[in-house]
């Protein structure tokens, strides 16, 4: 297991200010799905991103369009990262026909196979082995394509993880399984439910390497995600990364996360994702406030844009139900 | 007498039960964090203050795992109240609820017996495909499982501890649009299943319909949210001339034939309505069944108005179409006369 | 013509679907080891050596895993054929089985598809309760799957090769007595399933019922093992005057409904006979539907002779008891007139 | 993780002489088993232990009545062990009424309450959890009574597996997975599906200790469990062990071990549990070549009067299928 801390970043200042505009962009996503929840404009329930948006922006960076990822009941970072449209993205959300499934999939399932999303797979676990069988295809099709499946710690519970995880091992298979350990599966302390400091540690049951990064620094999440793919893309197999995070919302729709310890909360808190990024991008000069406050303005219109879009989709018709479930 | 929503109706059932009884404990994931959810739908919120954390124990994202060490507890005596936190996960423990808890005491010739509950909500309500099944015909197909579905908090509460009670595995299937969350937790197009609960101690024998409303033009079969659609469905049919009964199963095994057949001897029409999907659902069983057995006294085909065969959809006006509703059940009745 | 067995039709199938396209491939546990059993029921026994071990992949005992794999090549345009060694493995894999590759689809808009192949032995060999389920109702509830259930060599070789070419999840129920495994592998009780197979090549497609047996007093509707017990039965029955036609669904899901009706319209009777257990079995479903849809051609209640509520027992006298056989169905027909 | 290979043991001659004659009984019930088998005067199929007697006996040995096992698809050893008498054993082979299951379960599901052993679970790796349940129960009940659970290599594969031994760890619950990694799950050699040389190397992520025992040494099985038997019952919580053995026979009725390679074959061949553990209890002169042939016959009068008894056991009634499901 190797612990990576961000080193110098050996790239293009455009990728570094397209990785810092990804990340806003799904943090005033959120911020806005939020209210429109609160609102009660949004039907069922969220589970937010806010405070991860490293992780899913580090990661995706490495990837093709024609990568692929799997995610989780929190997928609107991992889905704006790997480029879906917060159009389509938002239109979902309202359930309308314009959205990226047609409004059969809400929230919890969004996925585009443009950009290499699979529906998401809400059952926590649920996405391990479907990754590791991406993976495969990949393999058997002779492509250097590589499968990207991300986890919770709690999920790292699931029988799920081990089947998967074992499978991607003995058959070197180009996956890399990110998990998001952001202290709590729902209202559960990870060290309440796992006796290892580190979920990486686990790797080593399966002969995989690991490695454990900062995820609220996106440089570094970035960095150590390379090494993994790379590996993977040239038949090197998988690993499993780690990424230390936080989430800085509730668990879903209505949680005041009255289980989290309050010095924790205002510690990792401190450590925003977006203003580590900026200042890094500062202080490399790949960014200036000018930059960064166009950034917000256009990213702002983006998303008004895109609820405009949603608000005027039409709703898909009742009997709409009874399509898509033959190809 | 107080009255209680259906989840502290089914709270004090657990509560009372673990007075009563120092083998019961419950088993779940997020159902005694302190300042936690007390279990996805509040239903152990507290619990874990009385009683502590052995007795109320939180556990990893593990639904097999959970169920297993419930199997493996009620083997040794104890009495678990397992729950996952959707029903949809039962079948990540489906190992466990299909080859284990029902099968151990008959493979071991009855020298062991399994005495645990599974509690698991289910209905649809804008989760999309994977938070929203019905699935209580799966397990009315496998035998060694009895399975309650309560309508009310009356229901809930007395079939609960008839189920912690009863030596056998137990399912208790809960809807979510039934338990009656307030504030921030509320569900949307909830339903009040609340109810006066006596003082005294009460609980209700499995195997005993209830009849819901009392009619004499068609019979109604309904269970968990249904219920309550039947009942709007019998207010607009009674303006269309048509006088329903309906019947709430109470628990599909076993199954109160004896009530449901008096009833079809009387109306001569039976239409069924479930949640759950269609075809294989629970429905088509009791309507087998009242072929068999009262097939004289039908004056037209068994109905059924259930959830077409799709996974549920995300969006509310799909969802809406999916989900049998009073207007579905209403149509389904009339087109029978 | 050459004459081969189920299994080695079976065989044949997967081969010819793998030389045709070469996303076709085999996923499972111990389907492939040289020297060792190629598959449980040896259908893939020696395909290894033809196609290499990419394409006939060897697992972990890991059920969930291999499904979802499965899954995850189909989702990126590989035709994957996984097996579980027993049917009641599945349930180690439901969560894969029933939220997932059903589902993906439906929930992804129609996005993406899965078109996988699993297969799965189902039946009672004296081998105890895990190991001797027929699970075809389980899964014909669950919508997104179809299910085939070949009873004859030349309908296990069509039927596959149409599952290995649809776009979507196809369950393929095989029954550990038809494989027609010789030497020390045979079973007992095996029933000879083999065909003269067409040196052509063909498929069957789906939603399309066999008449197995042509007659005019009672339709007997059967899959897998019990075509032949049906087939025991009408011979018998024919001693005592009654003339029964038989017919085999083969596929569960689409369900030839047309055909059944043709039948029962003539025959005026409907007696359906599974080795699934009786309870919201798949015969509820068709016996509701043929009521819903033929009511007025019936001259009695549908019967359903099927094992019973129970799991399988070991004992053989016990497990002779539980599936049905020849004597049990023709009783069941007997008892209609 | 602990290497154990036996010392002196500071047992009573008896009880050395107790597991030999245990030893025996299992050897010699499976062969007779087999020939049965062969001669199809059984139904149903069968998984035999020749090989692995060692690995059941030592473990056993340090439990009590009241202690439960689970057991697997090859449960004979570990019923004879736990005490199980063999006659209600053989008649459960024959499916007979007078059968430890009456007949119901067969030879995938033998056990008996009174000894404390649960009814097999023939489904790989699905008495884990349960095992960890049992654990539990002592634990709510403050009885210091251990669990065992027999595993093999196979069902470490299983996502079960996971789920079990991570809740164990968690709850420090009194319950020890033993793992007879005997090289093959069915035909499946371990090495194709299992990245890491030894399953007890997983346990460190439940952050559980474990041991490798030499499993065709009693003794050695004996001294590496009872440390761990030991810390479970003072509530040290649970340990993983891995047994190092071979199986002598097929995976099941029928079954030439084409897969197995025959140097492998012949080298473990050649270490016959039932003759290293003879030559031990000769060395510390608890055992005569006199004793030994004495307890052969005596076994094997055993196993006649076991084979008379089942034989003239009546089969249950076809109706008794109906009966048991029930409490
Ligand atoms: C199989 C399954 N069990 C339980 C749930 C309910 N659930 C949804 S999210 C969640 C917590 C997941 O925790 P983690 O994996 O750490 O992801 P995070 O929410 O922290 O992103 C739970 C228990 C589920 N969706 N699927
Ligand atoms: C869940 C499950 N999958 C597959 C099988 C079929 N099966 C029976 S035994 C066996 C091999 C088990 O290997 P291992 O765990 O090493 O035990 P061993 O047979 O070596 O004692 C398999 C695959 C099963 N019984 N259960
Ligand atoms: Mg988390
Ligand atoms: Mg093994």
């Amino acid at each position: 297991m190797s612990r990576k801390t961000a080193q110098k970043p050996d790239m293009q200042p455009e990728l570094l200010v397209e990785m810092y505009r990804k990340m806003v962009r799904i943090r005033r996503f959120e911020d806005a799905i939020h209210l429109k929840f609160l609102d009660g404009a949004l039907p069922g329930t969220v589970h937010l991103y806010q405070g991860q948006e490293a992780v899913a922006v580090g990661v995706c960076a490495n990837l093709r369009t024609d990568d692929v990822i799997t995610s989780t009941h929190r997928p609107h970072g991992h889905a704006i990262a790997k480029g879906v449209p917060i159009k389509s993205l938002m239109a979902e959300l309202y359930g309308k026909s314009t959205g990226c499934c047609k409004g059969k999939g809400g929230s919890m399932h969004v996925g585009d196979a443009s950009v290499g999303m699979l529906p998401a797979i809400a059952i926590v676990g649920g996405g391990l082995t479907i990754a590791a069988g991406c993976a495969l295809a990949f393999k058997l099709k002779r492509k250097d394509n590589v499968a990207v499946s991300f986890l919770g710690d709690g999920a790292a519970n699931e029988g799920d993880f081990h089947e998967a995880l074992n499978m991607a091992a003995i058959w070197d298979l180009p996956v890399v399984y990110v998990c998001e350990n952001n202290l709590y599966g729902a209202s559960t302390r990870v060290n309440k439910v796992m006796k290892v400091k580190d979920v990486a540690e686990r790797a080593r049951a399966y002969g995989m390497p690991s490695a454990i990064a900062d995820g609220n620094d996106v440089l570094a999440v970035y960095e150590c995600v390379r090494e993994a793919i790379e590996r993977a893309r040239s038949g090197g197999g998988p690993t499993l990364i780690e990424c230390k995070t936080y989430r800085r919302c509730g668990h879903s729709r209505s949680d005041a996360n009255a289980y989290r310890d309050k010095t924790e909360q205002q510690e990792w808190l401190a450590r925003d994702p977006l203003v580590i990024a900026r200042d890094k991008l500062k202080a490399v000069g790949a960014l200036t406030d000018e930059d960064s406050d166009t950034i917000e303005a256009e990213i702002d219109a983006e998303i008004e844009e895109a609820f405009a879009f949603a608000e005027a989709s039409p709703l898909p018709a009742p009997e709409d139900c009874l399509k898509d479930l033959w190809a | 007498m107080p009255k209680l929503t259906y989840g502290e109706a089914l709270r004090q059932a657990i509560k009372e039960e673990m007075e009563r009884d120092e083998r019961v404990f419950c088993i779940g994931e997020d159902i005694g964090i302190e300042g936690g959810f007390g279990g996805a739908f509040t239903v152990t919120l507290g619990l874990s203050e009385i009683f502590g954390h052995e007795r109320i124990l939180d556990t990893p994202i593990s639904e097999a795992g959970l169920t297993g060490v419930a199997i493996g507890a009620a083997l040794m005596g104890m009495r678990p109240i397992a729950d996952v936190q959707y029903c949809d996960f039962l079948f990540c423990a489906m190992d466990q609820m299909i080859n284990e808890a029902p099968k151990i005491r008959y493979m071991s010739g009855g020298a062991f017996s399994v005495p645990m509950v599974m509690r698991a909500p289910v209905g649809a309500t804008a989760r999309g495909a994977q938070h929203a099944q019905s699935v209580e015909s799966y397990f009315a197909h496998c035998p060694g499982w009895k399975i309650a579905c309560p309508s009310n908090a009356y229901d809930a509460k007395g079939l609960l501890k008839t189920a912690v009670r009863d030596d056998n595995p137990v399912l208790v299937f809960e809807h979510k649009k039934l338990y009656g969350a307030k504030g921030i937790r509320k569900v949307e197009g909830a339903i009040d299943a609340s109810s006066e609960i006596p003082d005294e101690e009460y609980t209700i024998p499995f195997g005993q319909a209830r009849v819901v409303r009392e009619g004499k033009d068609v019979t109604i079969l309904a269970n968990l949210r249904m219920v309550y659609e039947a009942g709007f469905a019998a207010e607009a049919l009674a303006e269309d001339g048509v006088d329903a009964e309906i019947i709430d199963p109470r628990t599909l095994n076993p199954f109160d034939y004896e009530t449901l057949y008096r009833s079809v001897r009387k109306t001569g029409r039976l239409v069924i309505v479930h949640e759950d999907t269609l075809t294989g659902g629970w429905g088509a069983e009791v309507a087998a069944k009242v072929m068999e057995d009262v097939f004289d006294y039908l004056d037209a085909p068994v109905k059924r108005v259930c959830a077409p065969d799709t996974p549920a959809p995300f969006s509310p006006p799909m969802e809406e179409f999916y989900v049998p509703g009073k207007e579905r059940i209403r149509q389904g009745v009339l087109s029978q006369q």
